[in-house]
Order: C-alpha cells, then structure tokens, then sequence
C-alpha cells in the first residue's frame, strides 16, 4: 500500500489502538518479539548452545527462569534467540509463498483461459496430495535445513494465495473501474498490477498473518516427524520437538517454547485483523 | 434439478488432474534420495542383494517404463506390491484408510459443533467481552503444536482421570468413539479456530446486513434473525475454507495418528516415504487425491443446496 | 492365563521370515515360529529347538539333526522335509534377503526318516550352527506354503513356535493366540499375545502407566528413572549386544592418519555421553564385540578422554582446524542428542563438526557413497556368533568394512580364517588379536553399550528379552 | 384528514462522534399520518428520509445513534420509549418496511414462499398449511402469476421488478397498519416503476393501509400522495397537501427541486427546441462514429457443461450513424442491450458479427488501430460512479495516470492539468487528495466525467450516468454536460432509462427493445409522436410532475 494511504490513516490509528485494547497488546507483542530477536545477544543471559553438564533438566529458578534442557543449556536464552529463527521462518516461510501465489493469481485470473486452466489444474494436483507429505518429500529431496524447508513451502504454500488473489482479480477484472482502465488505453500489466492487485490483495494479507502461524507450526511437525532443522539451532518448534521426551519430567522445556509460539500467533492474528481493517477488507 | 449436472461432468474434469498427481509423485518419490531395497535390508545389505530385490520390483528398469507399468497396472486397478509389507498396495491401503476418514469426519463434525456456537457467542457480542475472549482462545488453540496438544489431552484425560483410552482404535462402533474423542478433539481445537474466524466474521456480516435489518423490520426476534437468516447465509464462504481444510486434513493427520497410534493412512505414508515404498506412496497419493476430490465435489453439492444462486 | 498386551513402535511388516530384515518382525517371529536351534536366555548359549539333537561329520562339513516329535499349529507334524524346505529357501528364494548368509549350506535333505535332517556344507563354517538359530530360519510348514503360496501364508502363518496368528490388524497390531500344537504348549501360560503399535514414544509409556497396555517396549533413556518411581510398574533392564559407534571415513583427507583418528577418540568423552544421552543407563563401549557377548575382550584398550593431548595429536599430524562433516540420522532422538554432544566436545580439541541431519535411508547412501566423515550407527546381533557383524565391520567384504573404508589385510585374514576354525579356543584368540588390532588402528571408536530397558506393569512376570532381543513369552506370566 | 394512526412529536436523532461531541441527524421532526393516507417524503440524499423511517421502528442503522428526544405515538403507545419486546409486535405487525433494495433485503438462501410464510407465523399465528395458502394469496395479490409454482422460487431468480413485489409480499405478510416504502422504484425502469406504484396503491385500496413513500423523485409524489412532507438537513422544511405545495412551494429548497425536475422544460431546452437540430447525416457530413450490424451475444449460465440453456442475443444487428458534435440518447428497458452496445462499440466486449468504425477507421480492417484510435480519441462515463472508480486511488492520482498513458500532456503540466479538469467538473481542487469512498454518488460522478475528458475525447459515451443521483445533481450533471458540449465540440452518446432526461438532453433518440433498434428520430419529434407502440408506452409510463396528468396504470402493463 502506498505511503499516502497510511498518512491519511495515521489519526485514526491512535484512536483505534486505544479503543481497541486487543489491538494494542497484539502490536506489542510483535514489536516485543521483534526486540527480543534483533537484542537477543545483549538479553539472554546464557549461549543459547553451550552445554553445561552439571545443570541439566534444572526446573525454572532465578538464575533460570524458565529452566535448563537437557544438556543444561538455558531455556529463556534458547526461547529468546528462538525468536531470530522463527520470526524468520515465520516470515519468509510467508513471503515467497504470497509473491509466486500472487503472481500466478493475478495472471491466472487476469488472462483467463488456458492460462488460467493450466494454472488451476496445477494448484488441483498440489491441493489434492497432502500437504505435509509434499513438503516432507520435497525436504527429503532438497535434505533437511531452513533453506529446504522455505523452499518446500514456497513450492507448496503458494496455492492459498493464487487461489485467494485469483478469485478476486477474477470479480474486479470485470468491475466497471477494471474495464474503464481498457477503456482508457491503460496496458494489462498496469491494470494488472496497479489497479486489480491492490484492491485484491488485502484478503491474502490477513491470510498471511494467519498462515505465518501454520508455517511456524509445520516446522515444528516436521521436526516431530524427523526432518526439522538442524540441531543445535534454538527453534521453538524444534524445541518443543525435542522436548517430548522429557514431557512429563522436565515440562519447561516444551512449555516455553510452545508458549512463544502461541504468543507470536496472538500478536500476528491481531496485527492480521488490525491490517485487514487498514486495507479495508470487511472482517 | 439440472443445477447439480456437475457432478457428472465433473470427473471428466479431474482426469487431467489425477494423471497430474500420477506424474508428481512418481517422479517426486523418485527423486527422494535413497534406495527401497537398502532400506530393506538394512546395515546388512550387500551389493548382490539389492540389486536382486531391485531387480524383483522392477526397480531396475527404466523410469519411463515404470511409469508405464504404473498407469497400466492403474487402468487395472492394481497399484502394485508395496516393497516393505509385501502385499498389493490397494488392499494395503484399504486396511488402513477407515481409521483416517473416520478420524477426519469425527473431527470435522467436532470442529463445527465447536465453531459453531463460540462464533455465534462472538459475532452476537460483537466488540464486547465475549467476543475477545472468543478471539483470545481461538488463537490460542491455533498456536499449540498438535502433538503437544494431544499429550497434554493424553495426560490428563486418560491417565489422570481415567476417562478415555490413552491410544489406539477400537473394534466396536463405541470403542472406536471412545478411542477417537481425544485425537478428534486435539484436531478440532486448531481446525475450530480457522472455521470460528471465518464464521464469525461471516455472521458479524450477516447481523449488519440488509437481510437481517429486513427480519427484524418484520418484528423477528434477534434468535430468529439470527438463526434463520443469519447463519445460513454465513455458511456458503465456511463451507468451502472446510473443504480445503479437510483436504490439508486427510494425509496430514500423521502427527496426530503417530501420537494417538491410530493405524491410519498418515503414518502408512509417512512409513512408506521414509521407506521409500514407491508403490506405497503413489498408491495412498493416488488415493488421497480422489478422496480429496471427492471431498470438493461433496462441498460444492452442499455450497449448491445451501445456496440456491451457486451455479456450477 | 490372559492376553500380554504389549507395545512397540511399529507393526509387523511380514510374517514371511525370510523376506525381512527388521527387528520388529525378528522379535515376533521367535513367538510364532520354532527354529531348529535355539540361543538361550544368556544369549551365549545354543540350546535345542526343533532339532532335538545333533552330530557334526569328523570333516565337519555334514550336520544330522535328530528332530523332535512336534506339530505345526494346523496340526500336521515337522518333518525334516519342511525344515530342510525352510533352510533350501533362505537360501535360494529370489525374495530372500539372507541368501548370502546360508550360501554355505550345499544340500539339505531327509535323512534315513522324516525325523532326521541332513545338512551339508560347502566349506568349514563356525556359525553355521548359530546362525540356524536365526528366526529368518524360522521352520515353514512345506505343505501349506506351497498349497497356500508365499503371500498367502505371510499373512496367516502356519505356525511352529508357541503362538499362532490369530488376527492381523496390519498398522496396528499383531494379536497371537496360544497354539495348543506347541511342543512345548504346556510350558506357555499365556492365552494370548497382543503386539501394538503405539508410535510415539510418551503415548506408550502413558498407555501402561494408564494400565491400558501390560508392557511396552524401548523406554526412552529419559523416562526410566520416572516410571521407576510408579510402583505399579516394572522396569526391566535386560542386556544386549547393542553397541553405538562412531564410523570414520578413512579415506578423508587427515582422517586417513591414525593418529587423527586416534585424536578424534581422545577429544569424545564417552562417560558423558552416557551421563547425558543414556542417563547413566549405558555402559562405555571398549571393543566392537559388545560386552557379555561372545568373545568380548573386558581388557581391550580405553583411550583416555583427553581434548588438550588430542589437540596436540591433531596438531602434530598437521590436522589442525579440522573441519569434519557428521552425518546425523533424522528423526532418531538418542542420535541427535550425541550430535549435539559431540560437537561441543570435538570442538574443545579444536575440530569442528557441521552436523547434516538427514532421513535415515538417506544417510545410508551417503555412507556408502563416502559422502561423510562421521556418523553414528548402532549395531545389535542377530546371531550370538561375532561373525555376521566382525565379517560385515572388520571382513572388507563388499560393505567397505561398515563404509569406513578401513583397510588392514591381516585383520581381514583373520576374520576369514576365524570363519572356519573350529576349536572354540583358538577361535576366541583369534577374535581377541582381531579386536586389539582394529582397536589399535581405530577402525571406527566404540561409544557406549545399552541395555534393552522396557517397562511392565507389575503383575506382570518373567517378561525378559535375551541379548539377541528375542522375548520368551512362553514363560511370562500375566497375573 | 382523519385522526391520525401516527404521530411524531420532536423527534430527534443524535450520532455519537468518535471525538465525544454528537451530531444531531434528526432535529425535532414532527409529522402525522392519517389513516389509509399515503405521505410522500422527499428530499435530497443525505436528508435523512431514510434514518427517520427507520427511527419510526427503532432500528437505527448504527450502535452510536440515539433518539435524542420526541414522542412516536401508534395509538396510545409511544415507540421511543416502548420496551424492545413490545417492539417485536410493532414491527412488521403494525409497521411494515419495503426496502429501496430488494435484491440484498431478502434472503437470498430461503424461498420467497417461505419467507412469506415466516412473517404469517409469527404474527398471525397460523399453522403452516393455512400459512402456505396464506402466502399464496400475498403472491397472488402482488401480482405473481401463477403463486403455487412461485412459491418455492429464490429471489435470485426473479426480475428486479418481481423482487420489488416479492419485497411488498413480505411486508404484507405480517398484515401492518402502515406501510413504509423506502424509495422502492429507484432502481427499476420506468414501466416497471409505474407497475410497482400501481400495485402500491391497490393494496392501500384493498386494505385500507396508511403508507410513507420516500422518494426523490417528484413526479412518483405527485402521482400517487396524498400530502408531500419535504426534508432537508434533517430537518422537515415543509409540509402539506401535495397539490397546494407543488402549486406554491414556500420553502426555497422545494422550489429548487420542483425547478429541477426533468418533466419541467428547462431554459436551454426551449432554445433547443426552437431551433430544430439540422438534420445531419441530409448534410452529407462524414459520421464520427458508425455501426454495422453489431450482434453480440452472451452464454448463457449452463453452457459451460455443454450449452443447455440459450445464450442471449444481447445487441441483435444494430446499425446506427452518430454525426460529429451530436447528441444522441439511446433509451430502453432494463436489459435491452443500452450498456452492452456501448461497450461493444468501445472494443470492451468482443462482438459476434458486424463492424464498427470511427472516424473512418475500420475495426474489421484494422482492428489494432481502431482500437488505438478508440482508447484515445473516445471515453465511457460509466453507469455506477462508486464501481467505476479505483477504490484505493486518489483522484487526482487516477486523472494524472490518464494523463501520463495518454501522452498529451508534457509530465511537467500535469498536475496543473489536473487542477483545470477538476474546476471543469466544478470538483474543488482538493478533491485531488480524496478517494472515492469518502465521496458521494454525485461527486464520484463527476471524478467519473472528469477522468473521460482528461483523454481529451472527440466522443464520449455516458452511460445511465445520472439513475444513481437524485434530482438536483442529477440536474447539476446534466448543465455540466451541456456546457462541456458547447465549450469542446464533444459528440456525446448518451444512454439511460428515464426517457426525462433524454428529451432534455438530446438531438436524437434511439429506442431499444431487446437488443435491438425499434425506433430512432429527433428527439422533439420523437417525444412528441412516438411511431411504435413500445416507445408510446415507454413515455406514457414516466411519472408526471403534474397531479393532473394521471399515470395510466395500462401503460405498465402494455410494456410487460
Ligand atoms: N450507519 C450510519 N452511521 C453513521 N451515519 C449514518 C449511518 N447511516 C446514515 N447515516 C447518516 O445519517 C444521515 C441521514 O441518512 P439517510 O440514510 O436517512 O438519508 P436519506 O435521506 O435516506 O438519503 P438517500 O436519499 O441517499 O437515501 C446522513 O447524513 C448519513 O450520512
Ligand atoms: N457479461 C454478461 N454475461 C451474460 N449476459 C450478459 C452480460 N452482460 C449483459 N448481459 C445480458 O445482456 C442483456 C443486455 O444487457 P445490458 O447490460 O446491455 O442492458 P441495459 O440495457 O444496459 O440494461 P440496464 O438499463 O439495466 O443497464 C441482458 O439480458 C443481460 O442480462
Ligand atoms: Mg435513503
Ligand atoms: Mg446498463
């Protein structure tokens, strides 16, 4: 969205925050977070790796409030620089899915046809083969790591977003405004991508917010399944992955960490709902 | 009448499709790195043995004749002999889908009966404390990892309270809905929140709109505005997120089917990929994804009789 | 009396016992199928199966076995016919996987009556016998195999050994029923056997501290000293002849000193990996032979844990900086654990280790691929002689000694010739000169030995597994 | 007038703002309605016609308005202080609504017979078989013609004209007293509108209702009221017996609007008629714009799957010839092919058979350059002026874009540019900074006109550019147009359903009945005497400001 669009907004931005309590906690939230990842070196008090054998599975206390792991290494510090990673994942596991479903939906609906039948029938096949087995082959292909795991989701996640953009390009190319752009002698790429697309896309963007989350999550699944990232790398979902055998002995371990990650899916659901108010996409 | 005709037409249409998912996993577990008759044999595989087992399940052919013999073998209605179990895939799978579909339909009908009614709390009190609150859990229930979920549901329901059997599925009609109650609960506490959100919004929609105005111009009490004319047509947009969801939903049960050790098609897949039981994968790929377009075919017949002016 | 509930991680692939090679299937087969000759509780000893007795030829190439008066569960008698049936098709069928392993045998045929088996040997083989004891060599019923065809009767066996299949719920579990055509039917107290698979490792636990299961096996490491505590349960810790170990690629660059190797054995705290990843359960490993099996050298050398002399080492050999990269098997939780362990430790002798987790099947290849520097594998026998695992690890067979590429041709000699000497006393000297030479040369470095621990629930008795990992339900008692 | 059913005292309506302070929507409105009178209230938009009808049920359209103060009084009872329970029985029960909108007021997921049957329930408490016949009987009464087989029928598949008489079933199925019909022909065609008034004032006949008829049009007021009540700024300005006012309106704002109906000759009008436009293509002038033969056709809905139901013939071989600087009006029914001719003209909907061209440049024969010529020599106003505006553009934003693509303009001298086309549509400059969306219909109206003639166009075709407006910027539009003609030498193609406005507007008429062209003339000529049936009904059937001009009710019924 365009700088003048928020400008105009900025006003009635503060009134919103404070009518809506919701609404500020969720911003706090994400803004927390985002503190948390970019000062982690300067507010975890431990290495988020360094083993320390003579502390392991220590329940939380004040020199460790949220408890040690298994190899005594610090569970706030893991859970801190966790952020790093996660908001990271969060938010290119997002990103590259929501470009290519957002191209492919403009132009799937824009030009219509074979084009589009091509393009349809494919999203088909992928939303028809389950989801988490896609990715977890694509990542048995590629072999394990963040950088396999953004591209499985990249090649798999772009479905939602191309079906989402293309069923609205797909109305708008047909609203009046759409074909006074024709009318007009505007060329299809400037009425693709500066007409139709914005006034599609706000729907994807509260999905995103939404799917950041799901993102998070299938880490943290695939990582129960065995392929996740590699250790010792402090990733919630990992975390709490690799907590599960102490669940019932040494709780702190996956608590906190699946704590974060509930926390982080609060703060982008409602940034989601703030976001979707400011682009104007009725709830 | 004629407004159903899809669903005759509508195969014809998912032909290019299913010949789609043939190509995509036949290359793609083929490319997976790894080698069926080494895991088969495991640390004690030898040279000679493998080629022999590889030799066995045609695995030494060339890849477009495999192919080949798969489609053939498809157009028969065989998939081929699974690798590690040694039996025809079909019947393989055949043994293991029912745990899976009826999981995925406890938890669906689950999902709706929860989503249902916290949305109806929320959009009714639109703005007020309830409606936070919806909000609040809901996003709490979307964060949790499913497998920690269902632990915790494991712990507390089962081993601590007795309740409900820890694992497992059961023989009888009531065993196996007794043994489904936890893992359907744990799916439909994260599926409720996508179905809440969407209804909810759906029905805040629909108490503003200029239909419900008109049924309470009319003198209808706000619970027949809102029942009768609110929630049907909050349901068109819900039914089709529910499609797509039970879509990611069957296949991706595994998580939970590993948890609660529910014999379904999940783990079957997630065994063969990390066996690299080719014939296995496409069978259960194969499969999946008529049952997934069946699914999408069921959800448009109900969006059609739900909504009278959907044409197909 | 009553049906022993028991959960496991995976279900059966196959009742065809020739046609796997998993443990899964192997454990369950020793339930339902008799062998001729049998390993004992010790797991030292072979005792007498469906052969009664038996006598070796002076040139000990021919075996004749006296076999017992016993039933399949159809109720027809085990004649030599099936078992010289059962030996020929481990050994020739196209689906066998151990066809390799029983090449040896040259003919096997009836002998002078159906109770009398003749074997023949085409060379001199020391675990030949042992090797009958395998439950791939598990005893078929001939008849009903070949009227039935081997799919059929993989999935409804005729059965030799105390329990018959009597349903099979396949991903889900095994149910056996007390064969009352067992020889040794009235030996078995059991009614019945459910096998269960139950994946994740808490929800088997949960499900026998809920009394919904009566056992379960592989306690993970974490939760013994917790189950322990609930005195409703039974912790047993059986030992077995399971070893971890760290493969070397010797054809790496440094990796192909010894001394590097000899560095690298010096810089890994083995006690810490047991403190840590086995929770003091595990024992430090010394020698590839695992301890209490056959031939184990107690005295065999110990490198002391000594990061600063290994980085001196590492320095003299000019291997400074080492950059190494470490396989890790994916979603195998102890693995991963000694990954992260190990790291830390090699990098106080100044090495760095790149973990790569990759899927199981995967790894395999890069393994054999020489893809790899480090990686962690285990090993648990399926015979009680040392020959099937020091032929495949120390023989340079055609496995590249376990894919470490070790050479040495006098280790590799005396392995052959250990193979075919037939005096057990010899054969143990040889097995002690094999297990320091490839100690010396560190051929890979032994990190620790574990016990099969499995938790029951109280009135639960004699439920035992021997170090081969075979259970003898025909004596656990369900109260 | 007899004692009234209804009676408003001071009644006043605030808006909670954001800030803290209110708005007063509605100040001391005071009225009565009589027994089986039908009051006319007009206004412009925004006047709150709509608010104070809706206040009269207590349903106001947001959570922060209040009544601020005054009495409703139905019978003994005062509905601004009633309990929301007492409500539920006046509403429906007593005061029955019609929406302006019937399309989004029923529900469009139940059958008309069963949202009839909803109503008769609850509020005459019949079983569900006499509930059935009961709503068989409304069907009947609005007009359906055969009320069994409509029973089960969704509104998606009526006319707009068939929902807007669905619409009155429902309302009548609770039996009120009174009636409130919230502009309820605004969006249909002049027949149909005469139809749905027509059926109006049966049922108050046949019923003896009371009914409030908003409107902005006040030709319906003069047709059908008994008195007028006149609205502005929330306020009631005037009132009275609809003869007397429309005679001698004393409020300035009532004259205006009386002054701007387009039934009433307009100044510029007479000129026009005085002097009889030449005849142009006797004057052997080149045509600007000519069509051949055009045909255009739409699938029908089912023929994805094979073609079961008929496409529709929507332009069926029209011809026409549109001379420089001309005026031309096409005129005709609610899907008669007006927009979709249009827009087969401009190249935006691809033709089955036939030719156009412009200016001597021929789409058959060289269809990329035709179409270059169109997108710069040629712009459409568009009938809906909120859709056909780029929601999340500004203005000025959107006319410097035309600008820009068009090329015309040095990039220097745009925004100036744009500044002189916004006095043009007298938009004041710092509209350039305001979106549609904070815009009204009028305003986005003329953003719509401004960003036609940033193209600098020789022909412009407007299409139904003034039915979403009330009167007043109706006539506003219409000046704008009129001076534009003069000051460019624009031809201009001018299309709607209210035959009004065409006659005021135009040279020349044509009329289209069902894709194709039944009549075409000079306007003055034409209006005065219609050659085609079609065309005669479609001119007796426009309301008439003047009471004494009866609409006849066979009109409607010879169109339909
Ligand atoms: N939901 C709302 N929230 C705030 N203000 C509103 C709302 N609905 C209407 N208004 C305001 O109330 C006033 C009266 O509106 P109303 O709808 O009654 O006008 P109207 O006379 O019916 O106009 P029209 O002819 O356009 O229908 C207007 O100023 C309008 O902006
Ligand atoms: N895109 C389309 N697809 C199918 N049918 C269409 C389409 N557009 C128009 N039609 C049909 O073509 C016919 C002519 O429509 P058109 O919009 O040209 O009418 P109109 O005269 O402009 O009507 P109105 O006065 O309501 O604007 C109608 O029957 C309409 O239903
Ligand atoms: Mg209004
Ligand atoms: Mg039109």
């Amino acid at each position: 969205m365009s700088a003048g669009a928020l400008g105009t907004r900025r006003m009635g931005w503060r009134q919103r925050l404070g009518r809506q309590p919701v609404l500020a906690i969720g911003a706090t939230v994400l803004i927390a977070f985002v503190l948390a990842a970019l000062l982690a070196p300067y507010i975890a008090p431990y290495d988020p790796i360094v083993q320390n054998a003579d502390i392991r599975l220590q329940g939380p206390s004040w020199a460790h409030p949220f408890g040690t792991d298994n190899f005594g290494r610090d569970v706030l510090s893991r859970v801190i620089w966790g952020a790093r990673i996660d908001l990271q994942i969060a938010i290119l596991g997002v990103v590259f899915p929501f470009i290519i479903g957002t191209l492919v939906g403009t132009v799937a609906g824009f030009f219509g046809g074979v084009v589009d039948a091509l393009f349809m029938r494919l999203i088909d096949v992928i939303l028809a083969f389950p989801f988490l087995v896609l990715v977890l082959s694509i990542i048995a292909i590629l072999g394990p790591g963040l950088s396999s795991f953004y591209i499985a989701m990249a090649l798999v996640g772009w479905v939602s977003y191309a079906r989402l953009i293309r069923a609205q390009v797909l109305v708008l190319k047909n609203s009046d405004y759409a074909v006074a752009a024709v009318s007009l002698g505007f060329s299809r790429w400037r009425i693709m991508f500066r007409h139709l697309l914005p006034n599609a896309i706000a729907g994807s963007v509260v999905f995103s917010m939404s799917d950041a989350v799901l993102v998070l999550l299938n880490g943290a699944a695939i990582s129960y399944l065995g392929l996740g990232v590699q250790p010792p790398i402090a990733e919630w979902g990992i975390m709490v992955a690799e907590g599960q055998p102490f669940i019932t002995t040494a709780w702190w371990i996956t608590l906190f960490p699946g704590l974060s990650i509930v926390l982080l899916a609060f703060g982008f659901s409602l940034f989601g709902d703030a976001l979707g108010d400011a682009l104007g996409v009725k709830e | 009448m004629h407004r159903y005709k899809f669903v005759l037409y509508r195969p014809i249409q998912f032909l290019p499709v299913l010949f789609g998912i043939s190509v995509v996993t036949f290359v793609l577990v083929r490319l997976i790195p790894g080698d069926p008759a080494r895991v088969l044999l495991g640390a004690r595989a030898t040279p000679t043995a493998i080629a022999n087992i590889r030799r066995q399940y045609g695995l030494d052919e060339p890849m477009w004749l495999q192919y080949f013999y798969f489609v053939k073998n498809l157009f028969n209605g065989e998939m081929g002999k699974s690798i590690l179990y040694k039996i025809d895939v079909l019947k393989l799978i055949m043994t293991r889908i029912e745990p899976t579909l009826v999981l995925v339909l406890t938890s669906v009908v689950l999902s709706v009966l929860i989503a249902v009614p916290m949305a109806a709390l929320a959009a009714r009190n639109h703005g007020r404390f309830a409606d936070h609150a919806v909000r609040v859990v809901s996003t709490a229930g979307i964060g949790f990892p499913p497998f920690w979920l269902g632990l915790m549901l494991i712990i507390l329901f089962s081993v601590n309270l007795g309740l409900l059997p820890v694992s497992g599925y059961g023989e009888t009609l009531g065993d196996k809905i007794a043994h489904l109650v936890l893992p359907s609960l744990t799916i439909a506490l994260s599926l409720s929140t996508v179905l809440t959100r969407s209804l909810r919004a759906a029905m805040v929609e629909g108490l503003r709109s200029d239909v419900a105005t008109a049924a309470r111009a009319r003198g209808m009490p706000e619970s027949v505005v809102f029942w009768r004319h609110v929630v049907p047509n909050s349901m068109v947009p819900t039914i089709n997120l529910l499609a797509i969801n039970i879509g990611w939903l069957i296949g991706g049960t595994v998580v939970i089917e590993s948890v609660f050790a529910i014999p379904g098609i999940g783990q079957l897949l997630v065994r063969a990929i990390f066996s690299r039981d080719y014939m296995v994968v496409q069978g259960v790929a194969m499969v999946l994804a008529c049952a997934t377009v069946l699914i999408n075919l069921i959800a448009d017949i109900v969006t059609v009789a739900a909504d009278p002016r959907v044409k197909l | 009396a009553g049906v022993l509930t028991i959960g496991r991680r995976e279900d059966s692939t196959t009742f065809d016992p020739i046609k796997t090679a998993q443990n899964i299937d192997f454990w369950v087969f020793s339930n339902v199928y008799d062998v001729l000759i049998r390993v004992d509780k010790t797991g030292k000893v072979l005792e007498p199966g469906l052969a009664e007795s038996w006598t070796v030829s002076d040139d000990g190439l021919t075996y004749t076995f006296k076999l017992r008066d016993a039933k399949f569960s159809d109720g027809s008698p085990i004649t030599a016919e099936d078992a010289a049936f059962s030996l020929l098709r481990i050994r020739d069928d196209e689906g066998s996987l151990w066809s390799d392993s029983y090449q040896v045998i040259d003919t096997a045929t009836q002998g002078d009556d159906a109770r009398t088996l003749v074997v023949k040997l085409k060379t001199l083989s020391a675990p030949f016998l042992a090797s009958l004891a395998m439950p791939g060599a598990s005893i078929l019923s001939k008849a009903g195999l070949e009227s039935m065809g081997a799919d059929a009767y993989a999935e409804n066996p005729i059965a030799s050994g105390a329990f018959t299949l009597k349903e099979w719920r396949r991903g889900d579990r095994v149910i056996l029923e007390k064969n009352p055509n067992f020889w040794q039917a009235d030996r078995v107290s059991l009614d019945g056997v459910e096998w269960i698979s139950v994946p994740d490792d808490n929800t088997r636990m949960l499900n026998v501290q809920a009394g919904q299961l009566d056992a379960a096996l592989f306690v993970p490491f974490s939760r013994v000293a917790e189950l322990k505590k609930d005195p409703e349960l039974v912790v047993t810790q059986d030992t077995s002849t399971r070893e971890d170990h760290l493969l070397i690629n010797h054809e790496h660059g440094p990796l192909a000193k010894k001394e590097v190797r000899e560095a690298l054995d010096m810089a890994i705290d083995k006690q810490a990996i047991v403190d840590t990843v086995t929770f003091g359960l595990g024992e430090v490993a010394n020698s590839y032979i695992p301890k209490g099996a056959l031939y184990h050298d107690d005295n065999a050398l110990q490198r002391p844990y000594d990061p600063e002399k290994a980085k001196q080492m590492l320095a003299d050999a000019g291997a400074s900086d080492l950059t190494l990269n470490y396989v890790v098997n994916a979603g195998n939780e102890v693995d991963e654990q000694i990954a992260v362990l190990l790291q830390q430790q090699l990098a106080k002798a100044g090495v760095t280790a790149n973990l790569q987790k990759v899927d199981p099947s995967q790894s395999w290849d890069m393994l054999i691929a020489g893809d790899y520097d480090l990686s962690v594998m285990y090993w648990t026998y399926d015979v009680i002689d040392p020959d099937q695992k020091t032929t495949f690890v120390l023989g340079h067979d055609s496995n590249m000694n376990y894919m470490t590429r070790y050479k040495n041709d006098k280790v590799k000699q005396l392995v052959a010739d250990a193979r075919i000497e037939m005096d057990p006393a010899k054969r143990e000297a040889m097995y002690m000169e094999i297990q320091k030479t490839a100690k010396a040369d560190v051929h890979w470095i032994d990190l620790y030995y574990s016990p099969f621990i499995n938790v029951t629930r109280k009135n639960i008795e004699n439920f035992y597994q021997n170090p081969l990992g075979r259970f003898f339900l025909e004596d656990t008692v369900k109260n | 007038m007899s004692a009234p059913v209804l009676s408003v005292t001071d009644l006043s309506v605030t808006l909670a703002l954001p800030a803290g302070e209110a708005r007063r929507l509605l100040d001391k409105v005071s009225l009565d309605l009589g027994k089986g009178e039908v009051l006319g209230l007009v206004g412009e938009s925004g006047s709150g016609k709509s608010l104070f009808c809706r206040t009269l049920v207590r349903l106001l359209p947001s959570p922060n308005m209040r009544i601020a103060g005054g009495r409703i009084m139905l019978g003994e009872r005062d509905l601004a202080k009633a309990s929301e329970a007492e409500m539920l029985s006046v509403r429906g029960g007593r005061i029955g609504m019609i929406f302006q909108n019937p399309t989004s007021h029923l529900d469009p997921v139940m059958s008309i017979g069963d949202q009839l049957v909803e109503g008769i329930r609850y509020h005459q408490g019949l079983d569900a078989r006499a509930a059935r016949k009961a709503a068989i009987e409304i069907l009947r009464q609005v007009g359906f013609p055969e009320p069994e087989r409509r029973f089960d029928a969704f509104p998606h598949e009526f006319s707009g004209g068939m929902r807007q008489r669905a619409m009155i079933g429902v309302a009548l199925s609770c039996n009120p007293e009174i009636l409130i019909a919230d502009e309820p022909t605004t969006a249909l065609d002049v027949t149909i509108q005469a139809q749905i008034l027509q059926l109006l004032m049966d049922i108050r006949r046949e019923r003896g209702l009371s009914i409030i008829l908003i409107t902005h049009d006040l030709g319906i007021v003069a047709q059908t009221c008994d008195r007028i009540a006149v609205m502005r700024e929330g306020r009631l300005v005037e009132e009275g017996e609809k003869r007397a006012l429309l005679r001698s309106p004393t409020h300035l704002y009532t004259k205006a609007l009386i002054g701007s109906h387009p039934s009433m000759p307009s100044p510029s009008q007479d000129e026009g008629a005085a002097v009889p436009a030449p005849d142009p293509v006797a004057a052997g002038a080149r045509p600007l714009l000519e069509v051949d033969d055009v045909n255009v056709r739409f699938a029908g809905a089912g023929s994805l799957f094979g073609g079961s139901s008929g496409a529709v013939h929507a332009v069926a071989g029209v011809s026409l010839k549109i001379m420089p600087g001309e005026t031309v009006g096409i005129v005709g029914e609610s899907g008669s092919g007006k927009s979709t001719l249009a827009r087969a003209i401009l190249g935006l909907t691809p033709i089955a058979s036939g030719n156009v061209s412009f200016d001597g440049t021929s789409r058959c024969d060289d269809p990329a350059a035709f179409l270059k010529r169109l997108r710069h020599e040629t712009a459409m106003v568009f009938q809906d002026p909120y859709n056909a505006l780029n929601p999340r553009l500004p203005i000025g934003e959107m006319l410097a874009e035309v600008l820009r693509v068009q090329g015309r303009t040095p990039p220097a001298e745009i925004p100036a540019r744009v500044g002189e086309l916004l006095d043009l549509v007298d938009l004041g400059r710092e509209f350039a900074g305001r979106r549609p969306r904070s815009m009204s219909g009028g305003q986005c109206q003329r953003a719509g006109i401004a960003r036609a003639l940033a193209v600098e166009p020789r022909l412009i075709i407007a299409d139904e550019s003034t039915a979403a407006l009330d009167v007043t910027i109706q006539a506003q539009i219409l000046d704008l147009f009129r001076v534009l003609k003069r000051k460019m030498n624009l031809t201009l193609l001018f299309i709607a359903h209210d035959l009004a406005i065409v006659r005021n507007l135009c040279d020349r008429v044509v009329v289209m009945h069902r894709g194709r062209i039944v009549e075409q003339g000079a306007s003055a000529r034409l209006f005065e005497h219609p050659a085609e049936a079609y065309t005669q009904a479609l001119i007796r059937a426009i309301p008439d400001i003047d009471p004494d001009k009866p609409l006849l009710p066979q009109a409607a019924r010879e169109v339909a």
